[in-house]
């Protein structure tokens, strides 16, 4: 038992997708990418919240044509020349091509219902949204970029755990983006987390968890040590909605649950409230 | 007595490889032929045995823990309780105030257990969210009476259970490095046996990080890391040797100051010369830090953890 | 329009009786012959029945609760949730952030349930520890970001459970006042109901308390204390005649900075004039203390609540 | 329910005393006043803690001679001319009389093992050591004296309740003294707190629950609301520890239940430690 490590979510990563990986997993309605893409990703049937990828959400959060992207090229290098069953350069250029992303989330200036604000949006695509040097790097230069312009940081979460392959140096991004929010907060700017499914592991444990408001979507798992892990270690039985937003609400862990088709005015009046002259 | 020109020799070099503070281990006669392994060691790549044999010896059952280290270091060591939430107190962590020398200073570590009465108490030395709230508490405390805080890492993770989740995990993980991320006070930590993930850093976040010689620290336990990775628990020693947890790779990557030599074939076999050891080196990195202003040790301590990943 | 010469009048009577922020309410017309009566009252000694009064309006299950001033008051309201310590979301105690006028503020404050149903969920307006947590959370929140804090106090005491006990029900409500006495935004209290006790001064350690007009501010309910010294809970009346918790008996004590106006036979009769009344003397305390110095605010707020107590 | 008060806790005074004032209550142990005052008032059969007066426990805690009282005179007054069966005035002249105290503390500098330190120690025979002005005035002049003098302050609480006879100026004592504790610690200085039987009520609720260490005797009831009134209240059944310091230190309210012997000694060392050079 004291030997398991509980940090990593890997084990989490949603399950191999269906035939068609538009079918929704709850009430198994099909749906064609532009019916989904044009939906927000929510089922119409059910309100089941799909994953979304980082330059939908973006496209959904912000004013059109506000986002310009920074840090675009940033990615993790491979300090440990870290080999499992393959090498992690390749993998790395594997989830390049697959996704389009450089890493696992995209950073940059954006405005929202004309308040402007800094976004850092991750990708679960990309390797399970592990946090490597890379995500760590992006996610402090977006807090950086917040308190240069004097607009808060909205971030948008979504992580099954460590990036393995960065070894000890993924486990300092914990730190290092803590110490980033911190400086935000020093310079008088206030974050705005939204937790997507999944969040947990180590973004759960820095940034996600020191937001001054805390959103979470429906159904979204939040937690640190996700539920097949727990199960293992401990041979608990779980409750039903262990680690769901539900549960977090419930134990205090949460501000609110967001459906997804309002988080964009949720995050705007949170947006006037503290750009509001004090 | 004043040190040898061999052993400053020695000891500049140990220094140049990162400049981290001179090791007080060093200091202690009969001391130098392990530091000169230890340069030779850092010199060359360590083989998979070498990191294994960390491994094993950071989880032995006789290694020293913290209030093994407590009890040769401190005086007038008086133990602080609870997380004054109503969650309880935490067995796995263990947090108070004694004197280091002349100085107050407030200690924080995780804490296993010998038998297994105590090991259940204790967690094994994993956490509960209501004991990185303790910690918390008592950093806190350090921080507005101007104490420096003193933590030894020794943990396989934060605890992973149903209550632990339900108490909020996560954010009390997140909450600990916050708190250390504003204090204006000396911090050193070091890790004394496995610095096992999130349940490590919560109480990492110092303007020193140290680590014994033979004390890992990592993202995953190389199980862990197998299981997942390899598809079986049993490549352990395989994932170790590929995510490298040991002291000299740490140093190398910058995650650590510096590197606490360890007595004979490791701390268990010497609990009083591991604690001297460690003792002269948690001193050295304190008195190094005590002149500089707070608000500059906060400012370095942050730029120093910001400055840490490898990207291009 | 611009106050009539009687209106400035009597104003500046009433605020002569200690200097007390002039009352908005007084501004709207047709509350002219309410505050006059309120002046008359101050004048001369309530009577026992007038006392009681206070107490059965200040209960009155018709009279309206920090939500229903929330709704009428504060633009973008946005409620905040929970502990963040794993003991849940308080339903006896409200927080969240909203502007009053342009300016955003954190407010808190206790809320009785209307229904049944509501009236179990929300402990009839008693707060938990973690409820008091989640206060000290978002007051603390609004320090971080400069906005002022509204506190409305409305309970008959905080939850008197086995579970608020293991909590740290005193411990809560102990660090609660020192978060409010640590803050160095403006802050004002207003007592819209019951303020009783304990579970009421958690939130009450302003710059500016003002009371409504028909509110009660105790250190018991007078059943609690006809029981103790009269041995009768039946002599509530004349242990509140005894003790005195209206407005301005607290007002003649010092206890209190203000009275706010209600309309017509009490804020129950008129909802949107009693928020108007209660907006307006809470815009005028917040633009009172804006141009203040944080380390000022809580010089003076200290100095004003350590000066309170009779004694020779 | 709603209606019944919580924050006084006079039904937690202790019961009427046995013929034999001496009597241990648990073992029936009889003692004499010279037997029990060389015992600190401790049953020297079964542990049992007596209640202790305010001058036998300085005496007990300071190095002999080196308690110097302050604002010995300070008294309360009665601004509500509180009238129940009896007038307040009349209550207050009765407990001066019999306790020879003018009210329910005692205040002044001390030495303990030759570290200086400011004492403020309550004394329960005193109208139930309920906290009045006079209680709140001579804390608050405690925590100015220790803060000028540059030494901790050590305080012994026991107390049942509010001072209702002085009615809302009763209730503001708690926040007056927050504040002055809150300006001892801008100071610099710590305050240990020893929680006696019973720490109850208002006092619970502000100073006594912000010291830097919280340390308790072995079965002093530590409650905001007591046992009675909780049963009266919500009828719930009670565990047989509530509100018991034990009780207290396992929910993690406590840092420490120092048997009376140990007291000095442990107060001793922290002093030690909150006066060393930083
Ligand atoms: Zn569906
Ligand atoms: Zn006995």
């Amino acid at each position: 038992m004291a030997k398991i490590d509980v940090s990593v979510q890997t084990d989490d990563k949603p399950v191999p997708p269906p035939k068609h990986p538009n079918t929704c997993p709850s009430c198994h309605s099909h749906y064609r990418d532009d019916e989904l893409e044009g939906a927000l990703w929510v089922c119409g049937q059910c309100g089941h919240h799909f994953p979304m990828r980082a330059r939908s959400r973006i496209a959904s959060l912000a004013d059109p044509g506000s986002f310009v992207e920074e840090s675009a090229g940033l990615h993790s290098e491979d300090p440990l020349h870290f080999f499992d069953l393959r090498p992690y350069g390749e993998r790395l250029a594997e989830a390049e091509m697959s996704t389009g992303l450089a890493d696992a989330i995209l950073i940059g200036p954006a405005a929202i219902e004309d308040r402007s604000c800094e976004l850092a949006v991750m990708d679960f695509s990309f390797m399970g949204g592990s946090m490597g040097s890379a995500v760590g790097e992006k996610f402090s230069r977006a807090c950086d970029s917040a308190a240069e312009r004097g607009a808060p940081l909205v971030t948008v979460t979504s992580s099954g755990g460590a990036r393995m392959q960065e070894g000890i140096l993924s486990l300092m991004q914990l730190p290092k983006t803590v110490c980033a929010v911190e400086d935000l907060h020093d310079a008088g700017q206030a974050m705005i987390v939204v937790m997507a499914h999944p969040t947990t592991a180590g973004v759960l444990a820095s940034f996600a968890s020191l937001g001054d408001v805390l959103l979470a979507e429906p159904g979204a798992l939040i937690a640190f040590t996700g539920p097949r892990v727990v199960e293992q270690t401990t041979r608990e039985k779980l409750p039903d909605d262990f680690g769901l937003a539900a549960q977090n609400l419930r134990f205090g862990h949460l501000d609110a649950i967001i459906p997804r088709p309002e988080v964009r005015p949720t995050v705007a009046r949170l947006l006037r409230l503290f750009d509001a002259p004090e | 007595m004043p040190p040898s020109e061999h052993e400053l020799r020695l000891r500049e070099r140990l220094s140049r490889l990162r400049n981290m503070p001179l090791l007080g281990g060093a200091k202690l006669s009969g001391e130098l032929e392990r530091l000169q392994r230890q340069i030779d060691r850092l010199g060359e790549e360590p083989t998979e045995d070498e990191i294994w044999r960390s491994v094993e010896l950071a989880r032995h059952a006789d290694r020293p823990y913290t209030l093994d280290y407590v009890e040769r270091l401190l005086d007038d060591w008086f133990e602080l309780h609870g997380d004054r939430a109503g969650l309880g107190d935490d067995g796995a962590m263990v947090a108070g105030l004694g004197k280091l020398g002349t100085r107050t200073v407030a200690l924080v570590g995780q804490q296993k257990g010998r038998d297994i009465q105590e090991r259940t108490r204790r967690q094994f030395g994993m956490p509960f969210p209501e004991g990185y709230r303790k910690a918390i508490r008592v950093m806190e405390l350090a921080g507005l009476h101007g104490f420096p805080v003193i933590s030894l890492v020794d943990t396989p993770g934060a605890y992973p259970g149903v209550a632990a989740e339900q108490h909020g995990q996560g954010g009390a993980i997140a909450a600990s490095q916050a708190a250390m991320a504003r204090l204006t006070v000396p911090t050193v930590a070091c890790v004394i046996g496995e610095g096992g993930s999130g349940g490590a850093i919560a109480i990492a976040l110092a303007d020193r990080v140290l680590m014994q010689e033979n004390a890992i620290y990592s993202v995953i336990s190389p199980e862990g890391c197998a299981a997942i990775l390899w598809r079986d628990a049993g490549e352990a020693q395989k994932a170790a040797a590929a995510f490298k947890p040991d002291a000299a790779h740490c140093l190398e990557l910058g995650v650590i100051d510096g590197i606490v030599p360890e007595p004979g074939e490791g701390a268990h076999t010497d609990y009083d010369a591991a604690a001297r050891l460690l003792g002269e080196s948690l001193r050295e990195a304190v008195d190094g830090l005590a002149e500089v202003p707070g608000d500059e040790l906060r400012r370095r301590r942050r730029a120093k953890f910001r400055a840490l990943g490898v990207f291009a």
